[in-house]
């Protein structure tokens, strides 16, 4: 009766969220202690606690490598090279997230302890996400990332786009959560737990065409969907991209997405599996639309952090390809077409995180007093005023667009195999057009860089945070894309979970 | 048990017929006074099934705090302009009609496969003792996990209200 | 030494990226370094690539196609390599790179004065992905350098190009990157096939080669065709050129001569290394034959008389380029000794002539900054040395005797013919065309009287001019007087290409008037070939 | 003893009503209030099945359902009204500063 | 000397190589020792290997330099496996042997003329590298062994007379019938080419011994559509290269060049190639009759057609560019007709007496300083009459005049055309009245020049002068040529005899069936028409001047056709620009200029089709990318509209897409 209650191990498990939830609480009381110039150290705290979760989580991963996975809390959290890889993926961000906004919320006279706390609750709240095979886990995870989201979004309350954004975001953020919970309660009518597995196994008893697993089932992709930012689930993130600090755009490409998309796999492969050849159905329209979506509308963008929206949703659609690719994992034998679709879906989300980072540190840089600097054009001539930052840019940029030598060939190398192997031709023709079109776009930002004529000359917002981060990313992308090898093997590891 | 169902019925048709007035008074206190009434007639349904821990729960924090907080922030902004302006957006209609083609689909699916519509088989009767004391139990052993979840969800909101609500920045 | 020789492809290869870090840490204003240290790299890199010539023996026996081989893992996990090897074909592709690698440089000496840095750099990188595409044996480190040769590439237009710089540039990009796209699905394609054959991964083509028999019609096929969009639009082939005439009108003339010389190089190649020997039944396949022909002979008489239209020299020449390549393509889809090995002589030789010709058309852009051809006339009265070199490379591209540019079309034709003489018919009328257009163009510019004051006060060339040119002319009597060497490297693996293709071309019955027909010495490969089969030994009998 | 039928449908009717309002109302707090509704109808379902299954998890996942709801009215209302602080207004449509 | 008959080619090369390479450097005197000594050399030389090869029993001499193209395994059209190996080689028997002496000699003495005439004209260094470049070249041509490296000699003189016809490039008329020369050669190339391929995929080889061997062998029969084929398109090669119908055009616009290139290229070598080649491979023409037959008809044909045309021109280089035309005719007929030793032996005669009307007639021009037109010319003998005393006897050299060498060739073409295998009376009538034209023509144009009243402008008239040595001596030599130069085959056909040995059994063919006595009638008759021919001239151009004014003021119809040139040109550009409907609009369009030169019919045709290629390109192909960028411009507009800012739109079309889905799931199950 008592055997549930504190169990040590239990709380070994989930010691890097532990230790950040505690590093975000000390970090608002440093807020009292430290002077108005020393403010740094709260990006240090954070930056420190995020180093031992790092550590936490890769001392886990040795341990748990090639063999079973921990579940503790009464099988409500599961910890395994899955949720391990992403967590890593999620603190990592976190990390570069912190040292970009340094500079940034200095110029915007923003810079608050408050500010580096949420971003370490939200981490943990992706962490839960990460690991959490219950859907009261999962829900309450995805809540507490939800609302540091909002929060930060909303971060500049004095700029009216910010404030609107974070509107905009929360509104429809509970609005999809809403539907989320909906799903959520009909899953639990039909398993009658709340646990994925034995939901699953029920859903399982239950022919594919009933009514009840359908409406859960669709309620629940809906939330997720906007979650992940498919179409028609997306619109918020062009304006949420926009209105946010870059620093918080930054952050809300990356780590959110990455932890949407370890719920969506857990829902998909660990619980709704059962239906796994309905929403594949449904999914490849989503991602079909998807691409098209984000491909397209990305071409007219002005405004650069708008751009990287719908440069987010097109990459989401690749992912969504991948899933698409690995849909029915679980059910028996996986053929190696699904697992390198899992795969890729996991390599991309790692090579997205650098290179969109990355990205992001560059146009950060624009952020400089009295200049916003969110427009394309601000980057006019980058190449005559900052060779280095340009050809870094570049770099990004090719990664984004998939040119080989970078890491994001190597996502998309994935997929692409991926596809052809489950024999997805026609998706593969159409993912490899949208790669064109991806590429056109993107090069429209190296034309402004390399040969337009400077814009101003006012020097960049450069710091060493921004060093660290700029470093860091491009390291990660060109190796990912040179030497890819022990990625690959790493994310191989990462999914073995889902096979049974 | 007839007495059950005309109880039913009584507090269901009260929950569904506040909402609507939730959503259509052109005053928001009015609407947040109808959402009270919500509230309490689903705190009904709670009590009907049996979560007596729960409907304390809804008439506590939520009519007791939530709904609070509500009402403050609809008299901190002036609701005289809001009052005055017209109270539905431009594309109601279209709402409406895909909502009701939605709730259309929903109905027509489920009365469709409603031959296969059913649960997993019913469990037998909860753990001795009271209500309360199994939710309790529950939350205190097998969903320890959820609760420091939410407690970081709480700590979150409240940051995440300071920091909006407070008059300025430092 | 020894190890020199081991790794000689990887120097090769590598010594420009190696030359272009220092040159990243000369100071930007310091323009005569940067492009005395660039002009010194580049030759150093056509150094170490002599040895080559000296070390690339046929002697290997028959079934080791390539020499020079190295072999590193790279992905184990997905089972790609970095393996280097060269045979023939790759050889002359390679010293071809490297000559004009260097020329183009030194070619831009004056004609390049800002972002000097960026734009050597720039060529740099392109050789290096020029070199890497030639020489690679691995389908994904091929794909990777192919794909990495595009931005560079890009950046050399869209930089340093015309006006309409830009648009040149992303429709370069785009083209080329949607066919190459497409080729990597099928190269994904025979990758997954294979695995799904023999349960192992790999990039390797010489396993793939293995394999390729075992490939169904219907999956060479569409192979075929995923490959074919990439090569075609590379070569490029009729109808895909329309980026060609663009990208080299707005390139500067060391990235036309690039572009021209050995970008265009990679389709055909790309045919003759994968298309062929990976997909025979295919490639081989009487409609496809017919469509690939069909076009080539299209290219060739539609891109000559689109020639003799343009009023820009560039335009001109570029057309004229499509009108060659048509030739080279036509020879591979002879499908025969012949076809082949003289499509690859006739690439050299485009890269030779064309490359020659753009060299010229900078030279006196450089001085009058236009090309239209109306604003020229008897320049030979002004510039006579100028007029006698264009006059040789012209008619080497004309394609006269005792100049290399015969010896492929004759050669070609004369594949072509083996098969349909209606093929060699039409191909001929491009000939004829060519003389039309290239002399015709060279009577606009050189004849008449020099009436045109800003002409009249044109200098001749320099020697650093000269010896740009004097390199493409010596090769290009070369290969006109004394072929020999070149066929005799291309023996070998043209032979292994046909017998892929049609494994009985060599036991053909041996005619009796063999001994009639001088005797071909026995050191040749493509007889050694010809000999493996039991009863072809009679032509080593007859003599 | 009522099946859960009929919970389900008063369920999906509080929700259905829910996303209505969120659809047509213009002031943001009542389409907040109307995302209440929506939850509530979430709860209705959990709590009518947990007493379906004899088994308190649905009551638990209401309660943090409600605590949700607690948080995210916290949050939300500090952003309205750190908009009205801003533009003097709760009316969603005047929300579009951000578009395309 | 054999050993090393490479070096024949080898010197003019080398000279060639000097001009154009330093040329610009040297003196005059310097250009003129090299370029002329060098040539000079090459002719003792060539001398030399002849009486080697005289000295020898066997006929024929084989020199393999190197292999030059081993281009590797093919099959055979018998799909036999064969190997292409071609070698620089080099083949001297009595034919090529022959060519060598003419090529060599005859361009040694125009050599030396050129020295005078082209003394005071600019690129002096430019003409003799050029000059050197096509001895080099017609050499390659004459000893070559193989057909391939045949070809590359030929297309090496044609790209020299480009060059030498373009030489003044500064007159656009020069430059274009350059280019017109170039382009109709290599469409006759291209027959050639395709010739040679089908050569050998039949033979497996190019050698000409080889060939010949196999073709004598027996496996072919005669008639054997291969080689029929084969023949046609040699042929086609040859009427490009010597002018014959259909593609003689271009040889009387290339008159532009300098008068000795006219004499040494397009009067004694250059277009007796063909000839030659089909003499070459008199092995494969005497397994095709109907080959045969085409040569004889077309040879024919040109020699009347040509020589009527003649009849009335007034440029002096004209007269002699048809006349020179027409006599290629009567090679052919004489190659057709299966006497190739024949049609050789015309080939040198011709080479001597044309060679010394063309340089007699730049002896002239050079006199009059310029002037080309005889109507401006007349009454000159005795201002020039070293010049006048050689023209005379070139003149009755080439209209048969007995005793002199035209009259024995020609008579020996008309007496084979009449008796040979493959002759007919018909060919016979033709050369016959040709002959007759022949000989007006060509005494018209002496008397046009030479007697009369002078009607030489003044300005021109008081600084006549005649020619220096340089220039005269060569006149003498080849006039003296043109005296003796018959009797090499008179009374005992020396000259056949010692052709012998390359035509073997093709003389079967040729073998006279008739009597001595029919000969000899014929022999007369010919005489008779040449008397004839002159006697017109005579009363014409001296006796009645006011009939040659007559006919000058209202030509008539067939007159004025005559003048036109039968409007091929015209007739041409016609076909080709299908732009006009009657030969007058295209006379005017032809005089308005069409834009360019000769084959500006061709270069219409392919100019418009090229204009529409180029919009295709432009708008279909270009359009296909353009468009497909603007409509991903359009595509990317909805996703534009949906994005209004609204949050309640948005949430709309959330809600909107639950709705599909689930209409999905009510359609599919």
């Amino acid at each position: 009766m008592w055997t549930a209650f504190f169990q040590a191990a239990d709380y070994q498990a989930i010691k890097p969220e532990i230790l950040l939830t505690i590093f975000g609480l000390g970090i608002l009381l440093l807020e009292f202690l430290v002077e108005k110039r020393d403010r740094y150290l709260n990006a240090v705290a954070a930056l420190i606690g995020l180093g031992f979760a790092a550590y936490q989580i890769s001392w886990f991963w040795t341990r748990l490598a090639g063999g079973a996975p921990y579940v503790g809390f009464d099988g409500r959290f599961t910890l395994d090279t899955f949720a391990l890889f992403l967590k890593l993926i999620i603190v990592v961000a976190t990390a570069i997230v912190v040292l970009l906004s340094l500079k940034y919320l200095e110029i915007e006279d923003a810079n608050l302890g408050e500010y580096y706390a949420l971003l370490l609750f939200s981490s943990v709240g992706m962490m839960f996400l990460a690991s959490g095979t219950d859907l009261i886990v999962l829900f309450l995870g995805l809540e507490v990332m939800a609302l540091c989201e909002y929060v930060l979004t909303g971060f500049l309350r004095g700029n009216r786009r910010s404030n609107e954004a974070s509107v905009k975001f929360f509104l429809l953020g509970a609005f999809s959560s809403g539907l989320l919970l909906y799903g959520m309660s009909l899953l639990y009518g039909i398993g009658g737990s709340t646990k994925l597995s034995v939901i699953s196994e029920e859903l399982a008893k239950r022919p594919v065409s009933d009514p009840l697993s359908w409406v859960a089932m669709i309620t629940l992709l809906a939330g997720l969907f906007f979650k992940v930012a498919a179409v028609p689930f997306h619109q918020w993130t062009p304006d949420a991209y926009e209105g946010a600090p870059t620093s918080i755009t930054a952050f809300i490409s990356v780590g959110p997405k990455v932890a949407s998309f370890t719920i969506l796999l857990r829902i998909l492969f660990a619980c709704i599996r059962p239906l796994a050849m309905e929403w594949q159905a449904l999914m490849v329209g989503v991602a079909i639309a998807t691409m098209t979506l984000g491909n397209l509308a990305a071409i007219t963008q002005t405004n650069i952090k708008r751009f990287f929206g719908y440069s987010t949703i097109s990459h989401v659609g690749y992912l969504l390809l991948g899933v698409i690719a690995a849909a029915g994992v679980g059910a028996g034998e996986a053929t190696q077409g699904q697992k390198d679709g899992l795969t890729a879906v996991v390599i991309y989300l790692l090579v997205y995180a650098f290179m969109n980072l990355g990205a992001f540190s560059v146009i950060i840089m624009m952020r400089r007093k009295d200049l916003v600097g969110d427009e394309i054009d601000d980057l006019s001539g980058l190449m005559s005023r900052a060779p280095g930052h340009a050809i870094l840019m570049l770099i990004f940029l090719l990664s984004l667009a998939g040119v080989p030598l970078t890491g994001g060939f190597i996502g998309k190398y994935f997929i692409f195999l991926s596809l052809i192997e489950t024999g997805h031709y026609y998706l593969a023709v159409l993912a490899v057009a949208y790669a064109v079109v991806a590429l056109y776009y993107y090069f429209r930002i190296v034309v402004v860089m390399f040969m337009k004529k400077a814009a101003d000359t006012i020097p960049l917002a450069t710091g060493v945070g921004l060093g660290i981060a700029l470093a860091v990313t491009a390291v990660f992308t060109l190796v990912i894309g040179i030497y890819p090898e022990p990625f690959i093997v790493l994310a191989t590891e990462a999914v073995r979970p889902f096979f049974s | 048990m007839q007495l059950q169902k005309i109880a039913f019925f009584i507090l269901s048709v009260l929950a569904l017929g506040s909402a609507i007035l939730v959503i259509t008074r052109r005053n928001a206190v009015h609407s947040a006074m109808w959402l009270i009434a919500t509230l309490f007639s689903v705190g009904g349904i709670y009590l009907m099934l049996r979560a007596e821990f729960l409907f304390a729960v809804q008439i506590i924090l939520y009519v007791g705090g939530i709904m609070v907080l509500f009402l403050f922030v609809v008299m901190l902004v002036n609701l005289d302009v809001a009052a005055r302006q017209a109270q539905f957006s431009r594309q109601w209609l279209l709402g409406l009609v895909t909502v009701a083609v939605l709730a259309g689909e929903l109905v027509y699916g489920l009365y469709r496969g409603h031959a296969a519509l059913r649960l997993a088989p019913a469990g037998v009767a909860a753990a001795t003792g009271g209500n309360t004391e199994a939710v309790g139990l529950a939350l205190y052993q097998n969903y320890t996990l959820p609760v420091e979840i939410a407690s970081i969800m709480l700590l979150v909101a409240m940051v995440g209200a300071v920091v909006m609500a407070k008059k300025k920045l430092e | 030494m020894q190890f020199f020789h081991d790794h000689i492809l990887s120097i090769i290869l590598f010594t420009p990226l190696v030359g272009m870090i220092p040159l990243l840490f000369i100071p930007g204003e310091n323009k005569q370094a940067i492009r005395w240290w660039s002009n010194i790299v580049m030759f150093a890199d056509f150094l170490v690539s002599l040895p080559l010539v000296f070390w690339f023996s046929n002697e290997a026996p028959k079934e080791q196609l390539f020499e020079f081989v190295e072999r590193h893992e790279w992905i184990p996990s997905i089972g790609a390599q970095y393996h280097l090897g060269i045979d023939g074909i790759s050889f002359l592709l390679i010293m071809l790179t490297t000559v004009l690698g260097f020329l183009s440089v030194l070619s831009s000496w004056t004609a390049v004065q800002d972002r000097l840095k960026e734009y050597y750099a720039m060529f740099m990188l392109l050789q290096v992905g020029m070199l890497g595409v030639f020489m690679s044996l691995d389908f994904f480190l091929f794909y990777v350098f192919w794909e990495v040769m595009l931005v560079p590439m890009y950046f050399i237009i869209g930089v340093w190009g015309g006006p309409r710089k830009l648009y040149a540039a992303i429709k370069f990009f785009l083209y080329t990157l949607a066919g190459s796209v497409l080729m990597l699905l099928g190269i994904l394609t025979l990758y997954f096939r294979y695995h799904s054959d023999t349960g192992v991964y790999t990039f390797n083509l010489l396993d793939l080669m293995q394999h390729a028999n075992a490939w169904p019609l219907h999956l060479q096929f569409w192979v075929f065709w995923a490959f074919m969009i990439g090569f075609a639009i590379k070569v490029p082939m009729f109808p895909f050129h329309t980026w060609l005439p663009d990208a080299h009108v707005e390139a500067p003339t060391a990235g036309s001569v690039i572009l021209a010389g050995v970008l265009l190089k990679m389709g055909t190649y790309g045919f003759i290394r994968f298309s062929l020997p990976l997909l025979p039944q295919a490639s081989s396949n009487p409609t496809i034959v017919r469509v690939m022909v069909t076009l080539s002979i299209i290219a060739i008489i539609y891109g000559a008389l689109v020639s003799l239209m343009q009023r820009d020299m560039k335009k001109l020449i570029a057309y004229s380029s499509v009108s060659h390549l048509g030739f080279c393509t036509l020879g591979i889809f002879a499908l025969n000794p012949h076809g082949l090995s003289g499509s690859v002589i006739q690439q050299i030789n485009h890269g030779i002539s064309t490359g020659g010709l753009f060299l010229i058309v900078g030279l006196i852009y450089e001085r009058r900054h236009t090309r239209e051809i109306r604003e020229f006339g008897g320049l030979s009265n002004v510039m006579p040395i100028y007029a006698t070199l264009f006059m040789i490379i012209m008619l080497s591209s004309v394609g006269l005797p005792l100049l290399n540019g015969f010896i492929g079309e004759f050669t070609i034709l004369q594949g072509a013919f083996e098969v349909s003489w209606h093929w060699a018919a039409w191909a001929v009328a491009g000939i004829v065309l060519g003389a039309a257009y290239l002399l015709w163009l060279y009577q606009r510019t050189m004849f008449g009287t020099c009436d045109n004051p800003k002409n009249q006060v044109l200098k001749d060339l320099n020697w650093r001019e000269i010896m740009t040119l004097v390199p493409l002319i010596v090769w290009a009597f070369w290969i006109g007087l004394y072929p020999k060497p070149f066929f005799r490297v291309l023996d070998k693996p043209v032979a292994a290409i046909v017998e892929r293709l049609n494994p009985n071309f060599f036991n053909a019955p041996v005619p009796a008037n063999a001994k009639a027909a001088p005797a071909p010495d026995a050191s040749r490969p493509g007889v050694v070939a010809a000999a493996a089969h039991p009863n072809a030994q009679v032509p080593e009998a007859a003599h | 003893m009522i099946p859960p039928e009929y919970y389900l449908l008063l369920g999906t009717g509080l929700f259905t009503i829910g996303v209505i309002g969120v659809l047509t109302r213009r002031n943001v707090i009542v389409i907040l209030m109307s995302i209440e509704l929506i939850l509530n109808a979430v709860n209705i379902n959990l709590v009518a099945f947990s007493q379906w299954f004899k088994s308190v998890d649905g009551q638990v996942f209401a309660i943090f359902v409600i605590t949700d709801a607690a948080a995210e009215a916290a949050v939300g209302l500090g952003l309205i009204i750190a908009l009205f602080r801003n533009k003097e207004t709760v009316n969603a449509d005047e929300i579009d500063l951000l578009k395309w | 000397m054999l050993e090393h008959i490479w070096l024949i080619p080898l010197l003019p090369a080398t000279g060639a190589l000097i001009q154009l390479l330093f040329g610009r450097k040297l003196k005059n005197a310097a250009v003129s020792v090299i370029s002329v000594g060098l040539p000079g050399v090459s002719f003792v030389w060539a001398v030399g290997c002849f009486v080697e090869l005289l000295s020898r029993p066997e006929r024929t001499f084989l020199k393999t330099v190197y292999l030059w193209l081993p281009a590797g395994a093919f099959h055979l059209s018998n799909g036999a496996l064969a190997q292409l190996n071609v070698n620089v080689g080099f083949q001297l028997d009595p034919l090529s042997a022959v060519m060598m002496l003419i090529v060599t000699g005859v361009g040694f003495l125009i050599h030396i003329y050129s020295i005078g005439y082209m003394g005071h004209e600019g690129g002096y260094y430019r003409f003799f590298g050029y000059m050197n470049l096509f001895m080099f070249s017609m050499l390659v041509l004459v000893l070559a062994d193989n057909f391939l490296m045949m070809f590359a000699g030929w297309e090496g003189v044609g790209l020299c007379s480009y060059f030498l016809i373009g030489f003044y490039f500064q007159r656009k008329s020069a430059a274009d019938a350059g280019k017109k020369a170039f382009i109709v050669n290599r469409i006759g190339d291209a027959g050639f080419l395709l010739g040679v391929m089908l050569i050998t995929v039949t033979f497996g080889t190019l050698n000409f011994h080889e060939v010949t061997a196999m073709a004598r062998s027996g496996r072919f029969a005669v008639g054997d559509g291969v080689i029929t084929a084969i023949c046609i398109l040699l042929f086609v090669g040859a009427t490009g290269k010597s002018a014959q119908i259909p593609l003689y055009i271009w040889l009387p616009d290339a008159m532009e060049g300098p008068t000795p290139v006219s004499a040494l290229i397009h009067a004694a070598t250059m277009v007796t190639a063909g000839v030659y080649m089909v003499a070459r491979s008199n092995a494969l023409y005497v397994l095709a009759p109907k080959a045969l037959l085409v040569v004889a008809v077309i040879g024919a044909a040109t020699a009347i057609w040509a020589a009527s045309i003649g009849l009335v021109q007034y440029d002096i280089k004209k007269v002699l560019a048809y006349s020179t035309v027409s006599q290629l005719g009567y090679m052919f007929l004489a190659c057709g007709v299966g006497a190739f030793a024949a049609g050789i032996f015309h080939v040198m005669t011709h080479a001597f007496f044309k060679a010394l009307l063309f340089l007699g007639a730049g002896s002239v021009i050079h006199a009059l300083s310029g002037e080309q037109d005889m109507r401006k010319m007349g009454g000159l003998r005795h201002k020039i009459p070293i010049t006048f005393a050689t023209l005379a006897v070139a003149t009755l050299a080439i209209s048969g005049i007995p005793g002199l060498a035209g009259f024995f060739s020609k008579d020996e073409v008309l007496w084979k055309s009449y008796s040979s295998a493959y002759g007919s009376p018909a060919l016979w009538a033709v050369g016959w009245i040709t002959a007759g034209l022949t000989a007006f023509y060509m005494f018209r144009l002496l008397f046009l020049t030479f007697w009369g009243e002078s009607r030489v402008e003044h300005e021109v008239e008081h600084h006549i002068h005649e020619s220096p040595w340089s220039m005269l001596g060569p006149l003498v030599v080849l006039a003296a040529l043109s005296l003796f130069g018959g009797y090499l085959n008179w009374p005992a056909e020396t000259f056949g005899r010692f052709l012998e040995p390359v035509f073997e059994n093709s003389l079967a063919a040729s073998a006279p069936k008739y009597a001595h006595s029919t000969e000899l009638g014929l022999m007369a008759l010919s005489i008779v028409i040449a008397l004839v021919g002159l006697g017109i001239a005579y009363v014409v151009y001296i006796k009645r001047q006011n009939l040659r004014e007559r006919l000058a003021e209202e030509p008539g119809t067939f007159h004025r056709i005559l003048l036109n040139k039968y409007y091929v040109d015209e007739l041409y550009d016609a076909l080709f620009v299908n732009r006009t409907k009657n030969l007058g609009n295209a006379l005017a369009a032809f005089d308005l200029g069409v834009v360019d030169g000769g084959v500006n019919g061709a270069g219409w045709l392919t100019r418009m089709s090229a204009e529409v290629s180029r919009l295709w390109d432009t708008w279909v192909i270009d359009g296909i990318v353009n468009v497909s960028a603007m409509a991903v411009k359009l595509l990317s507009y909805p996703a534009r509209v949906l994005q209004t800012g609204l949050v309640q739109s948005y949430a709309w079309l959330i809600t909107l897409g639950v709705l599909i889905f689930m209409a999905y799931y009510l359609v599919h199950y």
